[in-house]
């Protein structure tokens, strides 16, 4: 893997990104999405994908973009509420869902990042998640047998990174986006500053670079939020 | 009178101990944090990454970035930590996590729930319920005790796809409080003039009721 | 678990820990050990210990001072090496030794602190190591099943630390530390600095405190350097 | 003549490519770093917890936190960064690390290799080497080619415990440097001053010799 890993954009870092492939997609709801990155997607106009990402936008934003466009094959996913686009494709039969429970999907990123083939998890044990699944017991416990997953790409966003692919995150955007960033055969990380090496502090990197095959300064982030709740000054 | 959203949520919130890491679902559950007992230190646990969560934010000091499982706009604490989607199941898995409070729309007398599909109609998913339940010594539901058509839905044994398995420890349900036992639920307080008569005939699933049941206090 | 965790110091930390206990210690080398707690097992004088460490320490630091009292009926570690003491107990069977690749060991640590009872690697297959353990394929390859380590206390040591008992550590003494601090059933955790909650940045923190049980500021570090090894100004 | 360790440090050096991410071992593999070719980044990985390994550091700089697989006191790059030991083998099982170079006491004809105990002599224990040399795309491995009684230590089979199976895809020796291929060892180049004869006298396992092969240049 290259140790020079700049890009100059989205276009750049997708290039050969082709219809049908799997992608991994960081980002909880709207929160640490790849937006240039998706939007790049859509320029493209390819299909079949099959996402592999924690939920699927809303309507007019994120995944969601993709799944207006029919670009979707699949998702996989553990939570899909709040897009109307997308439980109509869904029911309809049009998309095919796989629904992961949360922190399955997180491991099973994890593992791919940590060459562990498969992972023991108790979500999921005795209902139709584990339909065909191998069952184990531990120590009185049962867990099911996950497997690590498999993606050509994975595309995360991060708030810095260097030129050698070391990525920080910021607050709760971080979720997926560091363990789908070690999964991807190829990965791709777009991030708001992108600064040259020794300016981060080594201990303060979550995740290195070595994991980071793609890397440019996001454009135009729009970083929407979709529950704003607050308390008003009385 | 049946507990309102509040009333639930009040009534949670007084099983919540000083010193307890604790992880709230989405709706009623969300709201127990606004009425933990005075005087305790309580560590809220939000799944997408985040130990210590605070409140909402002020009117315009929202951050796209800081959100609970829930996608909502929240704030930190002195002591705060963030952390990757891997760790944050990982604590959970591990029982590090001491109290998960979450709806549901159905639970069973041996404890099983049912809140992430209708088939047919509703597949939001289940997002880290699964993994919650699954895992988690202490589950309190929270969860209205009939549907609309006045059905129970404290049942012999949940009629929608489950979530997970003999895991529900106590159910706080708009007419009372129930334990989840061996031999079915125990119904534990009646809500403020709801009466143990009501209850019986509201509840499908297996209801032990002792000889007195104290009338809950808010 | 109480979020109230800070305790004076090592006597008041450990003063439940007893013979016959299984303890994970964290450190590489001399790199990152829980050298006050290491002391009070010393001053305790408590024997039959098992200890789970990548290392034993040299001759007289670290844990070859337990060693040194006879106080440890059997480690399990990666390597060894440069502690005679420890070779000669080993060879004349008066400790029990358990040789457990470094990967291994660092990931059955991983696994207790994330709920995950066995976990699969390819370290070890084809070798003793294997001996008597399940091996399974994946994708053509052989892996062995290695279960998550159970410990009763984990001491672990870190550069800061909170009240809440969040954790930095830092440049490599981070090694094992993280990973056994989230394995113990209780862990205790010594640091450089102990600082009021709201000190530490939450992006920076490298272990969250819910897994800590114990923590107190330490006292008289010698960070004592194995391998000396300089370059001249000529 | 027979290389000495900074010969053979200095020949595997040659085989380090622009971008590589690079684990060194202990003994002549750390030597490689000071030989690497100029004008190519390298990024060395050490398993205890660092990417971007510096060179030692100046006398009176040491810091007794910052040290490598060995030890060693050490420094950071530019770009260096630490993670904790799961991750540091998580990167090298998922095959991150582009090449491993590492000792041995005896390398088979297939690839199998050991170099961590001498049963009933010495044990100090395998360290890292049995995940590095289970995951590793790409391994070579430094070594002296036969021991002080001069007896071959590149075998048909290893006599010593194994550290892993049909891993090793290199050896340099001070002899020369061999591929490891399915047909056993490949002479591919003799050690200066070196002869194919000796070469052939010195190796029990089954050892192929091309017509031609090149004396190494260093």
């Amino acid at each position: 893997m290259p140790i020079h890993k700049v890009v100059s954009n989205a276009e750049e870092a997708c290039k050969d990104i082709q219809s049908n492939m799997t992608l991994m997609v960081g980002g909880f709801g709207l929160c640490g999405i790849p937006e240039n990155c998706i939007s790049e997607l859509v320029r493209k106009n390819i299909t079949g994908l099959t996402c592999i990402s924690n939920n699927a936008g809303v309507d007019d934003f994120g995944l969601g973009l993709l799944l207006q466009g029919r670009q979707v094959k699949k998702m996989i996913s553990s939570y899909v509420g709040e897009n109307a686009e997308f439980e109509r494709q869904m029911l309809s039969g049009e998309l095919e869902v796989e629904l992961v429970p949360q922190g399955t999907l997180a491991t099973r990123c994890m593992a791919a990042g940590y060459g562990m083939p498969a992972i023991y998890t108790p979500a999921g044990v005795g209902t139709e998640v584990a339909l065909g699944k191998e069952v184990r017991n531990f120590n009185g416990k049962d867990y099911l047998m996950e497997f690590a997953f498999d993606s050509d790409f994975a595309l995360v966003k991060a708030w810095k990174g260097d030129h050698k692919g070391n990525l920080i995150f910021r607050a709760t955007s971080r979720n997926f986006n560091p363990l789908m960033a070690m999964a991807g055969k190829i990965t791709i990380a777009e991030v708001e500053e992108l600064v040259e090496p020794g300016t981060l502090d080594p201990d303060h990197i979550h995740l290195p670079g070595i994991y980071v095959h793609r890397i440019f300064q996001g454009v135009n982030y729009e970083k929407r939020i979709e529950q704003r709740t607050v308390r008003t000054r009385s | 009178m049946a507990l309102d959203k509040i009333g639930i949520a009040k009534r949670i919130a007084r099983e919540v101990k000083d010193g307890m890491y604790v992880n709230l679902g989405i709706g009623i559950p969300t709201l127990v944090a606004n009425y933990l007992p005075q005087g305790i230190e309580v560590e809220l646990q939000s799944e997408n990454g985040l130990l210590g969560m605070g409140p909402f934010p002020w009117d315009g000091e929202e951050d796209a970035d800081l959100i609970n499982a829930g996608k909502q706009t929240i704030t930190t604490l002195p002591g705060s930590v963030f952390f990757d989607s891997a760790m944050s199941f990982g604590m959970i898995r591990a029982q590090k996590v001491d109290l998960t409070i979450l709806g549901a729309m159905e639970v069973s007398e041996r404890g099983d729930i049912a809140n992430w599909k209708v088939p047919g109609k509703m597949v939001k998913g289940m997002g880290g319920a699964m993994d919650l339940v699954a895992s988690a010594k202490n589950i309190i539901v929270a969860m209205q005790h009939c549907d609309k058509a006045g059905n129970s839905k404290l049942l012999p044994a949940c009629t929608l796809p489950l979530t997970g398995v003999g895991c529900v420890k106590k159910i706080v349900s708009d007419l009372g409080v129930f334990d989840v036992t061996p031999d079915g639920f125990v119904l534990v307080e009646r809500a403020p003039g709801v009466s143990v008569e009501e209850i019986v005939q509201s509840t499908k699933g297996k209801l032990i009721v002792p000889n007195d049941v104290p009338e809950m206090v808010i």
